[in-house]
């Protein structure tokens, strides 16, 4: 077992390896849809529930897989094997830069899923930080770098935030196992504090409202299949992270769960209206990620605010993320494939990648609807005592036309997609089976809790209520083609702009140095006086000896 | 020093010490002094081989001091002949064809060398000595500088150096005989006393008459001159 | 007031003389003289202040006997370097009217 | 045993000298060898001596003391002695083969040197004040011969300003000793301390006590006194220069300090003894200032010299009205100093005078380069700097330890400050030095490379003056051994 | 028992012998020269090995004799001597190696080695120093013996910044041996004792302790780049690499930090020390140094300068960690000792190879850099990520021990500081390693190639060690020998049971 396990976290580091010697170089770049498969086989073979601990290894390491483990290892083992075969059609020049990042980052984000202390998680969760700016600046292009210093910044940031609050809670809970923090931070004192470290340190990578701003950025610049698992795994990590670490079932944290969730609102509508004016497929399904993502935060938010929920919510979440990561990774690896020439062919192809961004609206049958249908039940009225509550139905039924919204945004661009590489059979490969996986999503979906298992009639008045929305939405969009409205743009990175010009401003020339010059010159000057005056005093001195002798006399005799 | 309040006040602070000097003098002269070395002296007087308390003390008890003492004075007459000029003594300015300061010459200088004799011989037992003798003897010789004689033995060289040393290091010797017979470092042997100490004195006399006498003659500076270190 | 102990004032005063002229001269025999002068002065104290009362002392005497061949000497050696600072530089005074320190700066080859 | 040692140790050098007059250079060299070694095993054997029998008065001419010359022999003075046979050893050895042999004048080199060292020997042993006022001069004098020696005009200048100097140091001096025989009728110090402690008039003293301390002063330069030594240190012959900045200058300060400690305490002042602490630590910080502003190597070297000079004099405050413990602590301190400094500042005059050799000039800028060069007497020169900023593990640093610790105990820590801020200045300067020679000139240098035997001179006395900090212990044990009167 | 006392002895006379010998050898003898440093090195991480494994079972070593009445020469191993001993004898073997490679060729190689040689014999004597006085005295010996070092250039350059390293270290040499001497003066025994030794001093002496405290801090202060007292740092990095790595890493900052460590626990007591008073502010003035030298890091566009303001801020931590009571905040600044050392060795070497082999002083010019120097790029990015305290690599060790040691007792502040500064150090590092290996390579004016390798073999090795070892020391952190557990060995017997 505990080969396996490392086989699996540590086989991504393969490239690193074979990057010391110049001859195992090309194998570097062969192996990358490889390194994943352990990881896959670990979790589709293996136990579901194990743990493992390396007491030598960091400050005592302990590794394990549960339930809740268990979507987050699978969308990340998926994805990325399916993603890493798509790139080795896709990324055609510093290859091997790229399988290194990849492996890197690929490693943190299967180390820190399975990770069960505090710091072996946060040690995977840098290193994919970390790594994962190799992956956003691939393609070396100034904007790649804009993107990717943007996205080391909040990186960085969002690092310290969770460093603070990993320190606080593993202080407060005095051990280093994450699963004794969530009962430990509930009791602290400091419970808000260490929460918003937490929140906003995961937040980054999960793209929370206002933390989201190097999202919109890094998608477009990075090569497609990194955008592929930056934003159907990575940004999973983040949500993973709270998961583990918020104080999940205990006492109810009203105030963090109604800010949240009203922050999940705002994300979930707002990025998706932000979306919709963007000019790049990639940065569409960005914001859309923003989007889906503010849902998962607003569960979350539910969960912290009515902790007798959290049973219900959490498997809810995890088959979310799980949807949404192979729907999105779906329609990011879409973006790099080419249409055939074929009229009808590409009719075909349209209908295939419009499917999974259907699914992310809901598009009953699919993934989605099985999700929103489970949060539908989750989030039911009835019991929950809460002042957000009745809110929350509408909000879902907005959310479903603005998602629809965007997919429509995002097809309407990927009908200009003028790209005219060649996409080789890994690439279609790599594509078609993320695909599969996002269809097929409903049949291995993880259990839900028989309380919010949906029958047949539920799915039934659920598609009812789907339909006016959705052709609300539909009809909105058939105007702005009709009447050539043209949406307002909106910068990708939104607030990033604003950020980058008032601190351009700022930067003024510092005067420090020139006063420092000033003191250097008084000092010489100061320096030449004194040596001015001293050497004629003693010359002085040396004439007069005499009359010191007697000055020096007489002093002594009068004293 | 040149400004005349300096001065004056210079000159203040000098009438200031020498009056306080005074004032101490004065001061200690109401004290008796509490050893009474006079009459130690006196005591031991019929040790000393001499009748003279001052030569005793000179040549026996303080004996030391007065051998450093002609340490000194070689020093002084080594520095002066390490400045002369080696070819030759001969001054031109000096020299004289004068047959009256000849003849006087050559009465004088006898006779002060037999003075010179006696100055040595009192010393044992009244005021006289070895440096008195010696600073006769210094002066016959400058005498005879003055009238043109050459005195080619005050050229420096072996000869002049072995004269320098001679007092000293018999007295150095005698030091040394007696420290080797068993006794302190110039602890004179009861028996010998007045005969060692004639010799030294002696010895002492031709010695100091050619150290002040090298001092007057060869003193004048030669040409060569040293570069300063380092600066060639 | 005892002869000697006049000599031991008069010693005082030449002190006082001698140390002005020491101060005061440029001359650098003169000050050598000055010197002499004070070496006078100390052996005047030296007997005079030691033989006041007690009658003559020997023993002062014996150490200004000392004293006057080790200024002899002294002042021999003055003298002759004196000269010869005289024959190499054509002065007689330590002091040049050209400050010392600015010659120190410059140095001097040769 | 005792009087063939004694004998030894007075007659040797000025045999010596007696011998090395009528030699040459040459022959006075291979002589003078030979003259160090009896020095050495001389004083060693002295040391043995005192160690098992305790010290003793030797009586010159077997007269006893207030009539004749009583020598004192003590662990101090054996102390002083040893300290002189290494000094002055290392400085004729490294003469021997520094100064040119064909000159005329070297010929006079040896005997100057000899009665410099009997001079130095007689201080170091000397009770009686008439007698020190001899040594005194005789130290002087070959010390004014020996500056002069082959006289060049700047040479003659400072031997003529050392002269006057020093001339009226002495007399001021003997003017003191005149008051205190008239006082007290006696010239033998042990006696004047005696009579000091039981007499009602001897405040009376103090006039006498001045005047030999300022005069002792102006003979070992002391700020504002010190005028005269740097250029006399500053143009003697390399080895002249570290004879009398390592050992000349101390001369006349022990004899201040013994006359301070055994009858100055008594009568002196606080103010007094506060003014003299003053003057030394002015004299640190202007020997330091003026050191680090002199544009030629041998002139810092002597400049720093009046600078060490300072610390001695903080003896004078440190011992005043303090407990016994701790004077006796300042003592220790200042014996160091004065060995440390006496070790470090030969070592430094010699190393400089082989970079000197080496770069053919004095100046400090010539030095560019050299550090490739002369390693060897670049690191003597480091290791005595060391000893003199007092750092570890120095005899200069063992010294200021020990002095340290005095201020702190008496209280007086306005001094701390001036030994803080001394090293510091010292440190300026020894590195302007090094900063000097470590300048990489782009051309390549010709320099004359000097004799082996010269570096290892100056070498041997670095490590000794940093020795005398890792034992300072055993140094103080030589110091404080036994004494007893044996007869 | 005899055979122990003397193996201190050994190891400090194992590289001063090696230095003796190395002086006198002329400049052509570079094999001699070389085996000669390496024996010396290799038997001084066997002694210290050797000591190590003694200390661990409680032997003692230790040597006294008497230099001063009343002062004595004490050398004596403890925990916390043998770990920064260790650290040096390991690190010196590394930069040794590195710099027989970098200095192939450069003239006064003999010069050179032999006060490295002595540097590092300080360094050990330091290590050992069983009292203040003994410290003292190779803290002094430490500041000589890297001043020709630092000018070794003999540029103007080099030796106004050495006249300023030394004018710094020396007054705060000063300040300590005043310090050292009012204590004595106070309490007598100056010697170093685990717990401390002052805990049952007398209440009116409270005052004065603090004082020299203040004292001694400031003299320590200087060596370790406190923050009024850092002037000399940044100007130092003229030296050669070599030398800025030992000066950085592991001899002259941390001499002061080890020193502040030794007053604060085996003089003072941790105890006593927080009942005086005194941490407080020491953790204040660390914190700030902490994050001033980040900032000025930020705004230098000379590569080793910038590592040297990051050394200023780094050295702090194990200060902070110094003045953090409580035996979890004490490791984490004793486990910096090391992992600073290490790290910051590794950063100066790839920076020694940048200017030796491509001639890279900017920042600027190191655009591309790894993919021409791929290894040394990324031990470069190791031991930076390792500066930033990214997990699992040695700095974050500390930053997490230091942190929850401060937690521990209630000292939020001081995460916040950990937290600002690292936010600052990924702000001056993470430009760098982006340029390295993100950026197309830059217009080097020379380049210097030997055959297949990237740089010379001697250059490459000692980053690739210490790089590794940067690894090693965060993945293993709680295995025996670790730096942590050493710590933490020290930790247990630091606080009064």
């Amino acid at each position: 077992m505990m080969v396996w396990v490392l086989l699996a976290v540590c086989l991504p580091l393969l490239p690193v390896v074979l990057a010391l010697h110049p001859a195992l170089q090309r194998w570097q770049w062969r192996l990358l849809p490889l390194v994943s498969l352990p990881a896959l086989g670990l979790v589709l073979l293996g136990p579901a529930q194990w743990q493992l601990g390396l007491p030598g290894l960091l400050l005592g390491a302990n590794w394990q897989l549960d339930a809740l483990r268990q979507p987050f290892l699978l969308l990340t083992a998926l994805l990325w094997s399916f993603a890493g075969l798509y790139a080795t059609g896709y990324v055609k020049r510093c290859r091997r830069s790229f399988a290194l990042f990849w492996g890197l980052t690929l490693c943190g984000n299967l180390g820190l899923v399975l990770a069960a202390d505090l710091v072996s998680f946060y040690a995977f969760f840098a290193l994919m930080t970390f790594a994962g700016y190799g992956l956003v600046v691939h393609e070396r292009t100034s904007a790649a770098f804009r993107a990717g210093r943007v996205y080391l910044v909040m990186a960085v940031l969002g690092e310290m935030a969770l460093l603070a609050g990993l320190l606080l809670a593993a202080g407060t809970a005095n051990s280093l196992l994450l699963a004794d923090l969530s009962v430990a931070i509930a009791e602290s004192p400091r419970a808000d504090l260490i929460m918003v470290f937490l929140l906003v340190g995961f937040g980054v990578k999960a793209g929370l409202l206002l933390l989201h701003l190097w999202l919109p950025l890094a998608h477009p610049v990075a090569p497609t299949p990194a955008s592929a698992v930056l934003s159907g795994a990575m940004i999973k990590a983040g949500l993973l992270g709270w998961l583990l670490t918020l104080p999940l079932g205990q006492t109810s944290q009203l105030v963090t769960g109604t800010v949240l969730v009203l922050i999940g609102m705002l994300a979930s509508l707002g990025g998706a209206l932000i979306g919709v004016c963007q000019r790049q497929s990639k940065a569409v399904l960005a914001y859309s990620s923003i989007s889906q993502m503010g849902l998962m935060t607003l569960m979350l938010g539910v969960a912290l605010a009515v902790p007798e929920r959290t049973v219900w919510l959490l498997p809810v979440i995890g088959t979310f993320a799980l949807h949404h990561a192979l729907a999105k990774g779906a329609l990011f690896l879409s973006v790099g494939i080419r249409m055939p020439n074929h009229r009808l062919a590409r009719w075909l192809y349209w209908g295939v990648i419009a499917v999974p961004g259907l699914s992310l609206a809901g598009l009953p049958l699919t993934s989605g609807a099985h999700t929103k249908l489970a949060m539908k039940q989750a989030l039911q009225v009835d019991g929950l005592v809460w002042s957000l509550a009745p809110w929350l139905g509408n909000l879902l039924t907005a959310g479903a036309m603005a998602t629809l919204l965007l997919v429509l945004r995002f097809l309407w661009l990927q009908v200009r997609n003028t790209n005219r590489n060649e996409s080789g059979p890994c690439m279609q490969m790599g594509w078609g089976l993320v695909l599969m996986a996002s269809l097929l999503f409903p049949w291995f979906a993880p259990e839900l809790p028989a309380a919010i298992t949906t029958t047949l009639a539920d799915h039934v008045t659920y598609w009812m209520a789907l339909i006016w929305p959705m052709l609300v939405a539909l009809f909105m969009a058939g105007m702005v083609v009709a009447i050539r409205l043209r949406a307002p743009e909106v910068p990708a990175g939104d607030l990033v702009v604003l950020l980058e010009d008032s601190v351009k401003k700022a930067r003024g020339r510092s005067r420090v140095s020139v006063s420092i010059r000033i003191g250097g010159k008084r000092v010489e000057w100061l320096q030449k006086a004194l040596v001015c005056r001293v050497q004629p005093a003693e010359t002085g001195l040396r004439v007069h000896i005499a009359g010191s002798v007697l000055i020096l006399a007489l002093l002594f005799f009068l004293l | 020093m040149r400004s005349p309040a300096a001065r004056i006040g210079m000159l203040l602070l000098a009438l200031m010490l020498t009056a306080l000097l005074g004032r101490s003098v004065w001061q200690l002269s109401m004290l008796e002094p509490a050893s009474d070395l006079p009459r130690q002296l006196q005591d031991k007087l019929a040790a000393s081989g001499v009748e003279h308390p001052v030569t005793a003390v000179l040549l026996n008890f303080r004996s030391y001091d007065t051998l450093l003492e002609i340490a000194v004075l070689v020093i002084a007459a080594m520095a002066g002949i390490s400045m002369a000029r080696t070819r030759s003594l001969e001054d031109p300015e000096l020299r004289t064809s004068d047959t009256l300061l000849r003849a006087l010459l050559r009465w004088l200088v006898p006779l002060m060398l037999l003075l010179a004799g006696y100055l040595l011989w009192a010393g044992a037992d009244r005021p006289g000595g070895a440096f008195q003798a010696g600073a006769m003897l210094a002066a016959t010789g400058v005498l005879m500088r003055l009238t043109g004689l050459p005195l080619d033995f005050l050229r420096p060289g072996i000869l002049l150096r072995i004269g320098l040393v001679l007092g000293f290091a018999l007295f150095l010797l005698v030091g040394l005989a007696s420290a080797i017979a068993g006794d302190v470092f110039l602890a004179y042997p009861r028996e010998f006393v007045k005969g060692l100490i004639l010799s030294i004195e002696t010895l002492l006399t031709l010695s100091i008459g050619m150290i002040l006498l090298a001092l007057f003659v060869a003193a004048p500076v030669n040409d060569a001159s040293e570069p300063e270190e380092g600066e060639k | 007031m005892s002869t000697p102990l006049l000599y031991a004032l008069t010693g005082a005063v030449l002190w006082g003389i001698g140390l002005m002229g020491l101060i005061g001269l440029r001359h650098l025999l003169r000050k050598l003289l000055a010197l002499n002068l004070i070496g006078s002065a100390t052996f005047l104290i030296l007997v005079g202040l030691a033989q006041h009362h007690n009658g003559p002392d020997p023993v002062p005497q014996a150490l200004v006997l000392t004293g006057i061949v080790v200024s002899i000497a002294a002042t021999a050696l003055g003298v002759v370097l004196i000269r010869r600072y005289f024959h190499l530089t054509g002065r007689t005074e330590l002091e040049s009217e050209v400050p010392e320190a600015g010659r120190d700066e410059e140095g001097h080859s040769g | 045993m005792s009087n063939w040692l004694m004998a030894g140790l007075l007659f040797t050098p000025l045999a010596l000298a007696t011998v090395s007059l009528l030699l040459g250079f040459r022959q006075g060299r291979a002589l003078s060898w030979l003259g160090m070694l009896l020095q050495l095993l001389v004083s060693v054997g002295l040391w043995w001596l005192v160690r098992h029998e305790g010290g003793f008065y030797y009586t010159l001419a077997g007269w006893d003391a207030p009539l004749g010359i009583e020598l004192r022999v003590d662990g101090l003075v054996v102390t002083f002695l040893l300290l002189t046979t290494l000094v002055a050893s290392g400085c004729g050895i490294h003469a021997g083969f520094y100064l040119e042999p064909d000159r005329p004048w070297q010929r006079y080199f040896w005997p100057l040197y000899w009665f410099l060292w009997a001079g130095l020997n007689t201080v170091w042993m000397g009770g009686d004040l008439f007698n020190l006022y001899v040594g005194l001069e005789l130290i002087t004098l070959s010390a004014v011969g020996l500056v002069a020696l082959g006289g060049q005009a700047e040479a003659l200048r400072a031997a003529l300003r050392y002269l006057l100097a020093a001339l009226l140091g002495s007399l001021a001096y003997l003017l003191g000793v005149a008051l205190v025989y008239g006082q007290f009728g006696t010239l033998s110090l042990a006696d004047v301390a005696g009579q000091v402690r039981v007499s009602e008039h001897a405040l009376l003293m103090r006039p006498a006590l001045v005047l030999m301390l300022v005069g002792l002063a102006l003979k070992t330069a002391l700020f504002p006194l010190h005028g005269w030594l740097p250029p006399a240190h500053g143009i003697a012959k390399s080895p002249v220069s570290a004879l009398l900045s390592a050992l000349v200058v101390k001369a006349s300060f022990y004899i201040a300090a013994r006359v301070w400690l055994e009858a100055g305490v008594a009568v002196a002042s606080q103010w007094m003894a506060q003014l003299l602490g003053v003057l030394g630590a002015v004299a640190i910080i202007w020997g330091s200032w003026l050191a680090l502003c002199q544009p030629r190597l041998k002139q810092v070297v002597a400049y720093s010299s009046v600078a060490q000079i300072g610390y001695l004099f903080l003896l004078f405050p440190l011992t005043f009205g303090v407990e016994a413990s701790v004077s006796l602590h300042a003592q220790q301190g200042i014996t160091l100093q004065v060995i440390s400094h006496a070790l470090a500042k030969a070592a430094m005059f010699l190393a400089a005078g082989n970079l000197i050799l080496a770069v053919g000039s004095n100046r400090v800028e010539a030095l560019a380069g050299v550090s490739h060069f002369l390693p060897f007497s670049l690191f003597s020169f480091g290791l005595a700097g060391v000893s003199l900023m007092g750092l570890p593990p120095s005899g200069g640093f063992a010294a200021k330890w020990m002095l340290l610790q005095a201020s702190m105990a008496s209280g007086q820590w306005w001094w701390i400050m001036v030994l803080a801020g001394g090293g510091l200045l010292s440190a300026a300067y020894v590195f302007r030095i090094y900063k000097a020679s470590f300048l990489e000139r782009d051309e390549q240098d010709h320099f004359y490379h000097p004799d082996r035997r010269l570096e290892v001179a100056a070498m041997l006395l670095a490590l000794a003056s940093l020795g005398v900090g890792v034992s300072g212990s055993q140094v103080l044990s030589v110091m404080a051994m036994p004494f007893e009167e044996v007869q | 028992m005899m055979q122990q006392a003397l193996i201190p002895v050994f190891a400090l006379l194992c590289s001063m012998l090696a230095a003796a010998i190395i002086f006198t050898l002329p400049e052509e003898r570079q094999r001699l020269r070389t085996v000669i440093n390496l024996l010396a090195a290799l038997i001084k991480v066997a002694l210290v090995g050797v000591m190590t494994w003694g200390v661990l079972n409680e032997r003692d070593y230790g040597l006294s004799y008497e230099i001063l009445p009343g002062v004595s020469f004490v050398l004596q191993a403890d925990a916390l001597a043998m770990m920064f001993a260790g650290l040096s004898a390991v690190l010196w073997l590394l930069t040794t190696i590195y710099a027989v490679g970098y200095l192939e060729g450069s003239p006064n190689r003999s010069r050179f080695f032999g006060f490295f040689s002595l540097c590092v014999a300080s360094t050990m004597g330091i290590a050992l120093a069983g009292n203040l006085f003994t410290f003292f005295l190779f803290y002094e010996m430490l500041t000589l013996s890297t001043y020709p070092l630092v000018v070794h250039r003999g540029t103007d350059k080099a030796l106004r910044a050495g006249r300023n390293y030394i004018m710094y270290t020396l007054s705060g040499g000063a300040a300590l041996l005043l310090g050292i001497i009012w204590l004595q003066g106070l309490v007598g025994d100056i010697s170093f004792q685990e717990t401390g030794q002052l805990k049952d001093v007398d209440e009116n002496l409270h005052l004065p302790l603090m004082l020299v405290f203040g004292l001694l801090v400031a003299g320590l202060g200087v060596k370790a780049a406190l923050f009024p007292l850092h002037g000399w740092l940044p100007q130092a990095m003229v030296a050669p690499a070599p030398v800025s790595a030992l000066l950085h890493a592991v001899a002259v900052v941390k001499a002061g930090a080890f020193g502040i460590v030794r007053v604060v626990y085996d003089l003072y007591g941790i105890e006593f020390a927080t009942l005086l008073g005194v941490l407080e502010p020491l953790g204040w003035l660390a914190a700030f140094t902490i994050v001033y030298g980040s900032v000025r890091a930020l705004s230098q566009s000379d590569l080793k300068r910038r590592l040297a303001y990051s050394t200023v801020s780094q050295v702090s931590y194990i200060v902070l960690g110094a003045a953090v009571f409580g035996p979890v905040g004490t490791v984490g600044g004793l486990v910096h000792l090391l992992h600073q050392g290490i790290m910051k060795i590794t950063l100066f070497f790839c920076a020694g190879n940048y200017a030796e082999t491509l001639g890279i002083h900017k920042v600027q010019e190191l655009n591309g850099a790894g993919r021409r120097m791929p290894l040394t790029s990324a031990a470069f990015t190791l031991a930076a990520f390792g500066m930033i305290g990214a997990p699992p690599l040695a700095g974050f060790v500390t930053k997490w021990t230091l942190g929850s040691g401060a937690l521990n007792v209630g000292m939020e502040w001081v995460v916040a500081v950990l937290l600002i500064s690292s936010m600052l150090n990924a702000a001056y590092f993470l430009p760098v390693i982006h340029r390295l290996w993100f950026l197309s390579e830059y217009e080097w004016s020379y380049q210097r190639r030997w055959g297949r390798l990237e740089t010379h073999s001697w250059l490459l090795w000692p980053p690739l060690v210490t790089a590794s070892l940067t690894l090693l020391a965060g993945l293993f952190a709680v295995l025996p020998f670790s730096p942590l557990s050493w710590a933490e060995l020290i930790a247990a017997r630091e606080y009064l049971p």
